[in-house]
């Protein structure tokens, strides 16, 4: 399991919580179980979020590889000038 | 669009009234070209009296100095003996615009194009300067401040044009000076501008003012009673006091993108008593 | 209405034109001339980089008819370099990193070099208000007045 | 391969990397023949020009384009009903940005375009269509269009995140944070409570948005436009006007500028349209004014602080409330706002809101550093305030607080590695910080950060037979990256830098590379060139292996030359690149290296700002005296473009924080668009910028690149308010500091 910490607008649309467990290998999973346990997430996932994983910023590759111990923390979109 | 460009004032005149629609005088351009590029002008023709030689000169006439409607304010910079005299018009000209616009703009056409916040206008004021009118009658000779009636008009005929500016002599123991506040270092129009001539007496005294503002009325105004507050004093502290307040009373501005009528009334005063500062380090007076 | 033929000078050759009365010079260069250097910014003269000389004068060209510069001498930005030469402005701008995008460099290129012409030996705060008619977004100025700077000084030392 | 094991900055003596060699692109850019937007022409051209709306909010009841279409010399008219429904809604949003629907949504919507022989006649045409407009109420200022009865842009758009009752301008709420704030604000010895405005500034690029495009009744089509990336022009204008992207093929020219406001499409899909219309040629070209009006400038914002401090200077509690409009279509960058606000500190209990609503503006677009600038001048400006009030160092109070590795950042994640408190202590040992200063003066510092992107990559480097390099790459050159990329090819093939020559490819030649935005491209684009050259590395030394006779894991690659290495690898002289190119043919063919990736694991970037100013005490004038920028770089590829970004943004800023600004008038329309009032920075506005450059390696580039662009204008806004407030003994919380703002402060002090 992997732990995944939500920003303020994801944990209040499930309820407060602030950080949830999540089974997966890779960013890809993650997302996917995220949508799939937590259908409340789907309207701002489908609007694109960034995660951070260990630190480090990714936006779409899928089979970025999670650890168990990994740092998740999902963000919104990045977008730059 | 007929583009004419005569050699002579007597062919310009004769071009000028046998037009029927909107016809443009072409000195520098600055603002004309803004303005048919934007569409706010669409004349039928434009008379460029760029190729008339007389209208580029600036001679000597009276003690005094006569400026061609085509001398650019550039011109009038690189002209020591006249920077020397009236070296307040010859910086509120240099300031219009960037050196680009410099090179082309030109006391005439910034005085007729009767923008109230036209640089150079509050100097001519200030220095009693006379612009010639040429027409189908020939030529009259009209003060500067009675050239422009409000924004964007003046007093000319469709079928007149201003061939000149007349800076009169300058007496002994005066001077002009000229100031304006914009936002940036350069390349702003005013938010006010202020320009002052004065004459100082043998003893140090101030025996002549004359004060004029851009930016803060319809058209440039000629203050009067601040002017008063100099005459006879030694423009100590306390009269520029009354000076500056007059001047700020005398300000009627409006509130615009460029600043608002509150900060234009104080800085009027602001900037009437920094010029006449330098006007009196100028004509002579003790620096302060 | 008929067109307006005009014969003048661009970058010592001589050029003729046909253009409408109210053709800016910007728009003669750029259209009927293919001299694409001189950029419009803004068409207003607010921005300079659009600067080129008629008779030795530096102007924005987007404010000068094309129909005035008959008989006159047109400079641009591509009659600075001489051959395979570039102009030592042109070669300081490179060195120094001077420009970034680049838009605003044949402006102030063109503008640096009149001010040369006519001080050899600006201090910086000349250089800034000589300049402060050609705008540039990207480089805060600092390192075209260091190259303006350093151009002027070896232009010194070489004449 | 992960990025990390190959990080090699530490160790690695760099030949290349960090020199200052001459930009490839200088002589084209400083002799006038490099082409721009608005540099290209086609025979057989017609101009193209686009009618836009007088009302800042108007239902368009009817267009009739019959007397234009009637005139000899137009040869196509468009309106929004020559274009499909587009499903997408961001990219509907940009067709309803490019050309209005059902209604105008701000003063400058386009409404209908004209392609003509001339420029005359085209004016002519514009003058021709007559629309019938019903104006509608409108709002441009962001409190006013969130109070419940504001005029209503749209219905519908709002999102699940916004509470009932709200009005419907208000598109969507974020909120980021972690711990307690009132726990941490009962700790603290003083509470400050503020609310700061900021006016939308436009990114102000010299060069106008200018496009040629050519499309055939085959539905192939080509463009030349100027853009920050042609493969998005390709992608949004192919979905706008249902082509295939393989069919249009999108050229980006050379690019005067764009600092974000380049990222989306405002012509180009018009000018398409325009071209299928007429079966000819379309060149179009913005006026300044249209730029003003029409394309992208930036959030306007509000913005709650309370922040707590203990009378030593630790910041026990921050919190922000971040409203920002962002024009007419969802998507102000309030949610980077929120994320970045106090992104610089290390803090217990943190938390920002923030609200996106619209207004009868034009469409934001990205203004580097989106959103941050506005956030930090919110927070910045408290957190000096509460030092200041407390007698505090504004550095001491800003390193007891800062951010370091490990610090959990306030918009969630665990920074890594990270350069915050070398910015401070090196500002704090600068000479700067304890020169002089005169009566009026004043000085002030601020702290800033940016995330810093990657993003899709695509890179071709080709070994040409005589042993030079050609890289190609799909990201425009906007400030000297072609340098860089040669730079950083050449570094790690071994060679001189002279013998590379990047150039950038046209939509057809490379496959996807994302927009140049986030300060992505050195290294993102970086990356790809590093593993292109290695990829074409081992392809020579698999050849010199082959030519030697002994096994491809024998050969190494050094010094630009393959050789033996290893125990049984046998004596060979090293085999230089020219040589293996010289015998490609005979060895295998021709010697390529590609790398394409979406790039992640970009470096966040952290700058302290400290400037001087004077402030004229009679008319509010500012004028800055002396400014220093100390910003991390990772590595600096080429120190005079990182100096050059240094400088740029901390110019940029100066301008939002004295003198630029969208003023709009009671009708709701732009009152400044020109470069006459809307007043950018002239050259004897600024001093020299100082730079220091500091090198905290990023971890995720195989050099420690970082991006650079985006960070020096977040701390300038706050860095300059903050030193006005010391020069004048006032503080100021609406920007710009207009000398008529600042002076109304004095006088009522």
């Amino acid at each position: 399991m992997v732990k995944v910490r939500l920003w303020g607008s994801l944990a209040s649309a499930i309820g407060d919580q602030t950080e949830v467990e999540i089974e997966a290998g890779t960013l890809r999973e993650l997302l996917d179980g995220l949508a799939e346990r937590y259908p409340a997430l789907r309207p701002q996932l489908d609007r694109g979020v960034s995660v951070a994983i260990d630190g480090i910023m990714y936006n779409d590759s899928w089979f970025t590889p999670i650890k168990e111990d990994s740092e998740v923390v999902l963000l919104a979109r990045l977008e730059g000038g | 669009m007929q583009y004419l460009s005569p050699t002579t004032i007597e062919e310009a005149v004769r071009y000028l009234a046998a037009q029927t629609g909107d016809c443009r005088i072409l000195a520098g351009g600055t603002d004309l070209l803004v303005q048919l590029r934007s569409g706010l002008a669409e004349p039928e023709s434009i008379v460029d009296i760029k190729r008339i030689d007389d209208l580029h000169q600036i001679s000597r006439e009276d003690g005094g100095w006569r400026i061609g409607a085509a001398v650019s304010g550039a011109e009038m910079g690189e002209h020591a003996a006249l920077v020397a005299d009236w070296p307040g018009v010859v910086e509120a000209v240099n300031l219009i615009g960037s050196t680009q616009i410099q090179g082309r703009a030109t006391l005439a056409g910034n005085l007729c194009n009767a923008s109230p916040s036209a640089d150079s206008v509050p100097a001519m004021v200030a220095a009693r300067a006379v612009a010639r009118v040429v027409g189908p009658d020939g030529a009259r000779d009209v003060p500067v401040i009675d050239i422009p009636t409000g924004p964007g008009k003046n007093a000319l005929a469709r079928d007149e044009f201003i061939a000149s500016i007349f800076l009169p002599a300058r007496p002994e123991r005066s001077a002009d000076a000229y100031l304006r506040f914009i936002p940036r270092t350069e390349m702003d129009i005013a938010v006010v501008g202020c320009g002052v001539f004065l004459k100082l007496g043998k003893d140090g005294t101030c025996a002549d003012a004359r004060v004029a503002l851009g930016a803060v009325a319809p058209k440039v105004l000629l203050v009067e009673d601040a002017a008063r507050a100099l005459i006879g004093t030694s423009l100590d502290d306390a009269a520029l006091d009354a000076f500056s307040a007059a001047c700020s009373a005398a300000a009627k501005p409006i509130s615009d993108k460029r600043g608002t009528a509150e900060f234009r009334v104080h800085v009027t005063g602001v900037l009437a008593r920094r010029a006449a500062l330098i006007a009196k380090n100028r004509a002579g007076g003790a620096a302060q | 209405m008929s067109k307006i033929h005009v014969t003048t000078t661009i970058n010592g050759d001589p050029a003729e034109f046909l253009c409408e009365a109210g053709d800016s010079l910007l728009d003669v260069l750029r259209d009927r001339l293919s001299l694409t250097g001189s950029k419009e910014g803004c068409g207003t003269g607010d921005c300079g980089a659009c600067s080129v000389t008629v008779d030795g004068r530096l102007v924005c060209s987007c404010l000068v008819l094309g129909a005035e510069v008959e008989g006159r001498s047109v400079e641009t930005i591509e009659g600075m370099a001489e051959g395979e030469t570039l102009h030592p402005l042109q070669r300081k701008f490179i060195e120094h990193a001077a420009l970034q995008c680049g838009i605003c460099t044949p402006g102030i290129l063109v503008a640096a070099r009149s001010l040369l012409e006519r001080n050899p030996d600006p201090t910086e705060e000349e250089v800034r208000y000589w300049l402060a008619g050609n705008l540039c977004r990207c480089t805060g100025y600092d390192k075209i007045i260091r190259a303006v700077l350093a151009a002027a000084a070896e232009m010194r030392e070489a004449s | 391969m992960a990025l990390d094991s190959k990080q090699d900055t530490n160790k690695r003596d760099f030949k290349i990397v960090g020199t200052r060699p001459p930009r490839p692109d200088g002589i084209d850019k400083v002799t006038g023949r490099a082409r721009y937007g608005a540099d290209m022409s086609a025979p057989g051209m017609l101009v193209g020009l686009v009618l836009r709306s007088p009302h800042a909010h108007a239902r368009i009841k009817s267009i009739d384009t019959s007397r234009a279409e009637a005139l000899t010399g137009v040869h196509a008219v468009v309106t929004r009903a020559d274009f499909g429904d587009v499903e997408d809604g961001a990219t509907a949003d940009t067709l309803d940005n490019c050309m209005a629907g059902a209604k105008a949504l701000y003063d400058g919507h386009a409404v209908a375009a004209v392609a003509a022989t001339s420029d005359a006649v085209a004016k002519q045409a514009l003058k021709l269509i007559e629309v019938e407009y019903e104006p509608l109420p409108h709002v441009t200022d962001v409190d006013e269009a969130m109070a419940p009865g504001a005029p209503v842009l749209h219905e519908g758009r709002t999102n699940e995140t916004v509470p009932q009752g709200m009005s419907a301008n208000v598109i969507s709420r974020c909120q980021f944070g972690h711990g307690d704030i009132e726990a941490g604000l009962a700790k603290a010895d003083r509470v400050l409570e503020r609310t700061y405005r900021t006016e939308a500034t436009h990114q102000g690029y010299i060069e106008p948005h200018a496009c040629l495009a050519s499309m055939g009744s085959d539905g192939q089509a080509d463009l030349w436009c100027c853009t920050q990336g042609h493969y998005m022009v390709r992608n949004t204008c192919a979905a706008i006007l249902g082509l295939e992207q393989g069919k249009l093929r999108v050229t980006a020219s050379e690019i005067g500028g764009g600092f974000g406001g380049k990222t989306t499409v405002f012509l180009e899909p018009v000018a398409l349209m325009l071209s299928k219309k007429a079966g000819r040629p379309v060149k179009m070209v913005m006026t300044r004014s249209e730029v003003l009006r029409a394309t992208g400038p930036t959030a306007s914002s509000s913005i709650d602080v309370r922040i707590g401090m203990t009378k030593d200077g630790r910041i026990t509690a921050g919190f922000a409330e971040l409203r920002y409009q962002g024009g007419a279509y969802p998507g102000s960058p309030v949610d980077m706002g929120a994320m970045s606000a106090f992104a610089p500190y290390d803090l217990e209990n943190v938390r920002t809101i923030g609200w996106d609503v619209v207004t009868n503006r034009p469409r934001q677009a990205a203004y580097r550093a989106p959103g941050a600038p506005i956030a930090a001048f919110a927070v910045e400006s408290a957190i000096d305030e509460l030092a200041k009030g407390f007698g505090l160092d504004p550095l001491e109070v800003r390193l007891k607080n800062a951010a370091r590795e490990g610090t959990r950042a306030s918009y969630g994640p665990t920074y890594r590695a990270i350069g915050l408190e070398a910015t401070l202590r090196t500002a704090k040992d600068h000479p700067h910080w304890t020169a002089p200063l005169g009566p009026n003066q004043g000085r002030g510092v601020a702290c800033g950060f940016w995330f810093n992107f990657g993003g899709d990559t695509c890179v071709s480097l080709n070994i040409t037979p005589d042993g030079t390099v050609t890289l190609t790459e799909g990201n425009p050159d906007i400030g000297g990256s072609r340098a860089s990329m040669s730079m950083m090819a050449a570094e790690e093939l071994g060679i001189p830098y002279d013998k590379v020559r990047t150039v950038i490819a046209d939509t057809g030649s490379l496959g996807q590379n994302e927009v140049t935005d986030g300060s992505r491209v050195t290294f993102a684009v970086g990356l790809a060139t590093i593993e292109a050259a290695r990829a074409a590395k081992r392809e020579m030394c698999r050849r010199a292996a082959k030519v030697w006779g002994i096994d491809e894991d024998a050969v190494v690659w050094e010094d630009g030359a393959a050789k033996p290495s290893g125990p049984n690898a046998g004596e060979f002289p090293p085999m230089k690149l020219e040589e293996i190119a010289a015998i490609a043919s005979n060895t295998g063919g021709p010697i390529a290296g590609h790398f394409e990736v979406n790039a992640e694991g970009a470096g966040v970037s952290f700058a302290t700002h400290m400037v001087d100013t004077e402030v004229d005490p009679e008319t509010g004038a500012v004028k800055v005296l002396r400014y220093t920028v100390f910003q991390d770089a990772g590595k600096a590829v080429h120190p005079d473009y990182v100096e050059g970004q240094f400088q740029g943004g901390a110019a940029q800023g100066i301008g939002w924080a004295l003198n630029e600004e969208y003023v709009y008038g009671e009708d709701g329309t732009l009152q400044n668009p020109g470069f006459l009032d809307y007043r950018i920075p002239v050259a004897s506005d600024l001093p020299m910028i100082d730079t220091v450059i500091l090198e905290i390696p990023n971890p995720g580039h195989p050099y420690g690149v970082r991006g650079v662009g985006e960070t020096s204008i977040v701390p300038p806004l706050a860095a300059v308010a903050n030193s006005v407030s010391d020069a004048s003994g006032v503080r100021l919380a609406d920007l710009p500091l207009s000398p008529p703002k600042v002076l109304a402060a004095i006088r009522s002090r």
